[in-house]
Parts: C-alpha cells; structure tokens; sequence
C-alpha cells in the first residue's frame, strides 16, 4: 500500500496503489491530511484508484472522509478509473451518485 | 472437489485482514467461481474480519476463527469472535447502523454479496457469521 | 509488525498444497522478504505438506496444522501431521532418500530454502517441521 | 492448471499453464502419456514453462518421467523459459546438467 501525491494549480491528485481496507486507510488518511494542512490554496481533489485491487466498507468510508472536507471548503472531489472488480462496492454504496467518475486524471482535471 | 474444509486462526490485528480474505479466496477457487463471485466473497470476509477486530474486540487482542467449508458445491464460511456480542441483531443488520461512526455497510454488503447470512450473537460471549455463497454457474446448472 | 501468529488447519487433500502456500506466502508478506525468498517459503511448506499427504497419511483423511508465526523478525513454520512418523530422521534428511519413488528431495529443498529445519517424529503419532526464515535485509541491519 | 500439446513433425510441443505441484502433476502426466501413445512417430518433447510460476520437486518429479521416456526412446527433451521465480529449484536439483532450457520454442525445435 503507498500513496503518491501531487499538486496542479488548485487540485490535489492523490494516487493510491494497493488494498482499500481498515488496515490501510488510517496511514492514507495521515498522510493526505498532514499534505492538506501543509498546502495553502487546494480546492479539489483528484483521487486515482487505477491501482487499488480491492475495496470495503472501510476504504469507502475513507473516501468519504476525503469527499466531506473537500466539499466543506466548497471544494470537489473527482475519482479515477474505478477497475471492474472494485465497481460493484461502488454501485451498492451510493456513492457514485455524490461523486464522479473519470477515466483519466486530464479528463477530471477539465471538469473541476 | 465436492467436499473439503479448513480453519484458520488469527489474530485480532488489522494486518491480517488481507491474510483473512487471501486465504478464503483461495479455498473458494476449489469450486466454480467467477472473478466477479470471488470479490464478493473477499469483500464479505473483509468486512466480518474488520467488524470483529474493531466491534467486537475494540482493537485489544483476540483470536477470530475462519471455518470454510465445501458441501454440496457450495462454500460456506463462517467467522467467529469471543468478543463483545451484537445487542440487537435485526438493528446491526440495517444499512447505515453504526455504533462506532462508521459506514453501516458492513452487515449489507455481506447480505448482498453472498447467497445466504445467519448472525448468531451473545453479549459478552463473542459473535458467529456463518455465510454461504453458491457459484452462479451451478446454481444455472441445477434449474 | 513485530509479533503475530496464525494457524491453518487443512485436510490431507493435494487440493489443499496451494491453499497452504498462498496462506504462509501471505503471512510472510508482513516481513520484509524480497520476492525470490517469498518464492523460496513457498517451496518448502509445499514440501511439507505434500510429505505429510504422501509420507504420513498416505493418502488417507488426515489433518495438517499450519502454524505461522512472526517473532522478532523471523518467520517461524510449523506444519504437523498425526500420521506415520519417519523411523530415521537423519536418513530421511539425505538427497535422494526416499521411500515412495519420488525425488527424495523435499525435506533437501526445506532446508536449504530456509534459515533453520527442525524434524520432530514418533512413529504411529506424527511429524512436526519448524522452519525459520529470516528475511535477507534485516540480517543485513543486523550485522 | 492446464495443458496444450501441438505437434510439429517428430517433436511434440507441451505448453503448461498454473503450478506444478503433487496436485496437478498427475493429471498432466495422464494427459501427456495419452497423447504419447496416441500418435505414431514422437521422437523428442519440447515443455514450455513460460507460464508456470510454481514448481517443488513434485513437478521436477514430473519432469524428469517425461525425461525418462523421452530418452529411453532414443529422444530428447527440451525446456523453454524457466521463469526466475522457479529458476531456484531447477538449479538445486541438479537437473539442468541433463536437460537444456531454450529462451523460445524456435530455438528448442532447432536445437533438437
Ligand atoms: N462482530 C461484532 N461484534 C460486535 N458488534 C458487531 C459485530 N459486527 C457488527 N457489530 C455491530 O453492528 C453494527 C453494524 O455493523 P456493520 O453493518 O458492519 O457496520 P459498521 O462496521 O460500519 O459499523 C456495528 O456498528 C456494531 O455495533
Ligand atoms: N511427514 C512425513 N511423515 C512420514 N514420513 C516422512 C514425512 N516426511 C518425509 N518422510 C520420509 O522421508 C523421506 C524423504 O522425504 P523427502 O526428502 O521430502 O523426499 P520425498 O518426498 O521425495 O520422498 C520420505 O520418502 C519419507 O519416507
């Protein structure tokens, strides 16, 4: 599980490689707030999960997280690539109705 | 394979929440499944393996029992905890309960994501899932 | 991770061999073994699981236990059977010993794979190996 | 685990895919002994372990049988492609001293 971080004008995108589940998502947590704390001027964020095999309720619950004080400081959040085998957990949550999905990290970058 | 079963012990540390799902999966290759179906199943595991080492132990030390069993060319699992016990069962099942400021999702998505859910608790004496998840090609076969 | 431990429990099935790899391969993954060693641990409890099918119970019902454990950076295996017993452990070790026309190397490959073999054995109670495995790079630290 | 046999003029050409271990090794030896005495005129076998990650000395037992016959026939053997991940084993049993291992079916058909 690692964490690849990088700023474009006023969006974080954030790439995450690995499991989405309780044991990871405490240090991606850690590691995205303290970038946020550090960053002045980030609006949006884009969250890459083109390398994320497998996700739960936890890693939805973290996504969440992302979505709520992103959008608190009337920011969005975008996700990318959701792969096939991690899809239906997204169907069943709901959660693509409050957050979009783009196949590219560009083609979300046009819409913020 | 028509008949088969194995147990495995761990610990309640969220390291081994992947050894939970990896080793389930697979055993669950022994019968007919889709990629799709053995997601399912991993989600499944994950979520109960993460319920009793937040739930049910509170992240103190305990031990939770994986059975998997084949019978009948379907899997069943079942996943125990000695930990603090479920006070409303038909409550913790309904989408968005939590107790620990969670998602809620965690009883639904086993519900949805296997063929059958049976909750068995006691407070103060632990928990016991038992799951059961049919590969769709049989169950096509059977009709 | 500094200490975990975990226990599977399979029957004497050759369906079972890469339930067993794929569990301790997984456990193992919380210490850091490079690929080819992870490889090399992969060997060895196949070994010992399939001798205990083969050797042990001879391809009758039986139980194999797989223990797995981290303590102080060292990988630490057991895997156990309750069958036959071998009546001379220090013949048996030897390359190309074997008693079933097979390659004779199975207990040859455990031991050079891993850091430490230990053969415990009665005859009509069972067989227990402990292997140790230490991953390269913290010997490296160590040193 | 399975198997694809093709053959090209006296050589028969065995392509194996998953692990080679006492679970499947004998299904496969069934079905390459079938084929064997199925058709007139086989003189050397190529095994391609391009794709098989797994192997113990179940599997070596395997092939050396196939050596066996092979070469009480007067024929050869040949190996392709032994991944690094189970280079280990070949090297430890002392079996690459009487069996060669070729990068490509083409170089094997050659060499035989
Ligand atoms: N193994 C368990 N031991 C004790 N309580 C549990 C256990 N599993 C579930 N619960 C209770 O049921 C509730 C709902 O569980 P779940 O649907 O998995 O959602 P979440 O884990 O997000 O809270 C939990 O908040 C908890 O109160
Ligand atoms: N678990 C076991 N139970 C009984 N006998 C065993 C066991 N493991 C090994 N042996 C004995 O030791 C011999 C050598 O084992 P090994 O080196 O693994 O080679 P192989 O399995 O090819 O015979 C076996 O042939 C058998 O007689």
């Amino acid at each position: 599980m690692s964490l690849e971080i990088e700023r474009e004008g006023v969006n974080l995108i954030v790439r995450v490689y690995g499991d989405l589940d309780l044991h990871t998502v405490d240090n991606l947590r850690m590691e995205i707030e303290d970038r946020l704390d550090q960053e002045v001027g980030i609006k949006n964020m884009i969250l890459n999960l083109e390398d994320v095999d497998f996700i739960d309720s936890s890693g939805l619950g973290f996504i969440i997280g992302r979505y709520k004080r992103i959008s608190n400081h009337g920011g969005e959040l975008k996700l990318i690539n959701v792969k096939n085998s991690i899809n239906k957990v997204f169907e069943l949550s709901g959660i693509l109705k409050i957050v979009d999905v783009f196949p590219s990290e560009r083609e979300a970058l046009k819409a913020v | 394979m028509s008949s088969n079963s194995a147990k495995l012990e761990i610990k309640s540390l969220t390291d081994n929440i992947g050894l939970a799902r990896v080793t389930v999966a697979s055993f669950a290759a022994q019968l007919d499944f889709t990629l799709s179906e053995i997601e399912e199943i991993k989600v499944a595991v994950s979520e109960a393996v993460s319920n009793a080492i937040i739930h049910a132990y509170h992240n103190d030390e305990g031990v939770i029992e994986i059975g998997m069993a084949i019978n009948n060319h379907r899997l069943i699992i079942t996943i125990k905890d000695y930990g603090q016990g479920i006070s409303d069962i038909e409550q913790a099942r309904q989408p968005s309960y939590t107790t620990a400021d969670r998602m809620g999702l965690g009883l639904v998505f086993i519900d949805s994501f296997m063929n059958d859910l049976e909750v068995d608790s006691k407070l103060q004496e632990g928990t016991k899932l038992k799951m059961v998840k049919i590969p769709e090609k049989s169950q096509k076969k059977a009709t």
